[in-house]
């Protein structure tokens, strides 16, 4: 299932409600992606984030969310699979993106978790906007998150 | 044919949304990104750095290549940064 | 953090726990391991599990974990490990073990959970035994997860 | 030294765990395998298969050629399986 959202949602009722819809399968991953209170790779030096702002492409979005969707059900055995991803203004702390899967071989949870948050990463249109006390500006792309793209282009299981 | 733009194209076109008529020699996406670019000053510095710049062609990702001649919906936008 | 406990716990609420507490880093990656409700590795024609148990060895249980916690530190900057491992008796759908990582990388923690749930798969010394309408039986080990384990050993990064 | 036994060999042994005394010949834990064999039916059976049988010294993993000459506890149990 795709959820794009405004609001905020709560990591572990979200995942405590996926595990018991499925999860007698055996295993359940998840990967969640919150607003840093840092910019950069690293917190040394870096200046705080005060808020993030995402934006999106209404439309757009949910159609590539479902297509990396069906992507990871056509690789891997799923049980089940849930993207949410926000919108609008965030501050440090709360949750941007939740990817959950489940299966009954671990290894299949674990790789189509990964394979999904590279993917949006790089296929999902929404872009970053952080507001410090240097002004605001939009995050650039990182060539990192190409690289981690291009790996599953090279490798279906 | 509806453009849209998005984050720093937004902020540099000046608006989110325009419908346009292109003449008969833009064909493709890099030609559209080049008539576009003689609109306006902002436009102008949109498309400056054309590298930088990602299309979808009714809400699919589109090469420089890909023919906007039936397009209903183009949109401009910088590469994604979700996640 | 390592916990080595017999009372079921929360999945949710441990992982918002977690989250809560070390979430501005960047990313928390999680794994949750399920008692499924059939044996094997499909469904297909497999019986029903009622119920199963799980033996350690307490003493050497918290050391291995301790050790493998180490290592996930050691190869990944990690910002915080949570490890909770469940012994006794359970029933299907029960959570047997969490792994949660959290890192500024978000392949730090998808890698380090992975390394973590592969590693104490075939490094901690527990035992399950099922409770099927055929009887009690002890699970055998599967080579698929000590090919697992042994791959993290070729590779460090 | 203190002998533990866990799963399938504990339930063939017949016990959890055993204080023994061992000959000066019993150097390593296949020496030691082999000497607990001998001890009932019930440890024939647990050690009939070496190879399915695992072993930790003083609670860390230890192989069929290490010492058991200064170990206080010495356990024997099926692969793992876990997780």
């Amino acid at each position: 299932m795709i959820r794009v959202q405004q609001a905020a949602f709560d990591v572990g009722a979200e995942i405590a409600a996926f595990t018991q819809g499925t999860g007698r399968v055996g295993g359940v991953a998840t990967f969640t992606g919150l607003v840093r209170d840092y910019l950069g790779e690293t917190p040394e030096g870096a200046p705080p984030v005060r808020a993030m702002t995402l934006e999106h492409y209404p439309g757009m979005t949910e159609r590539q969310l479902e297509r990396i969707e069906a992507e990871a059900h056509r690789r891997w055995d799923l049980a089940d699979v849930l993207v949410i991803h926000r919108y609008g203004r965030m501050a440090p702390g709360e949750p941007i993106v939740l990817v959950c899967t489940s299966s009954a071989h671990r290894a299949a949870a674990l790789e189509s978790c990964q394979f999904l948050i590279d993917w949006l990463k790089t296929k999902a249109p929404f872009w970053k906007r952080e507001e410090t006390p240097d002004g605001d500006h939009w995050v650039e792309a990182r060539a990192a998150d190409d690289a981690a793209t291009a790996r599953w282009e090279r490798s279906a299981p | 044919m509806k453009v849209l733009y998005f984050a720093w194209l937004r902020d540099r076109v000046g608006t989110a949304e325009e419908t346009i008529e292109t003449p008969a020699e833009v064909a493709t996406v890099a030609d559209l990104m080049g008539w576009l670019a003689g609109r306006s000053d902002g436009h102008a510095k949109a498309f400056a750095t054309p590298d930088q710049v990602r299309c979808a062609i009714d809400q699919a990702f589109a090469g420089p290549d890909a023919s906007v001649s039936d397009a209903a919906e183009v949109a401009f936008f910088p590469p994604v940064t979700g996640g």
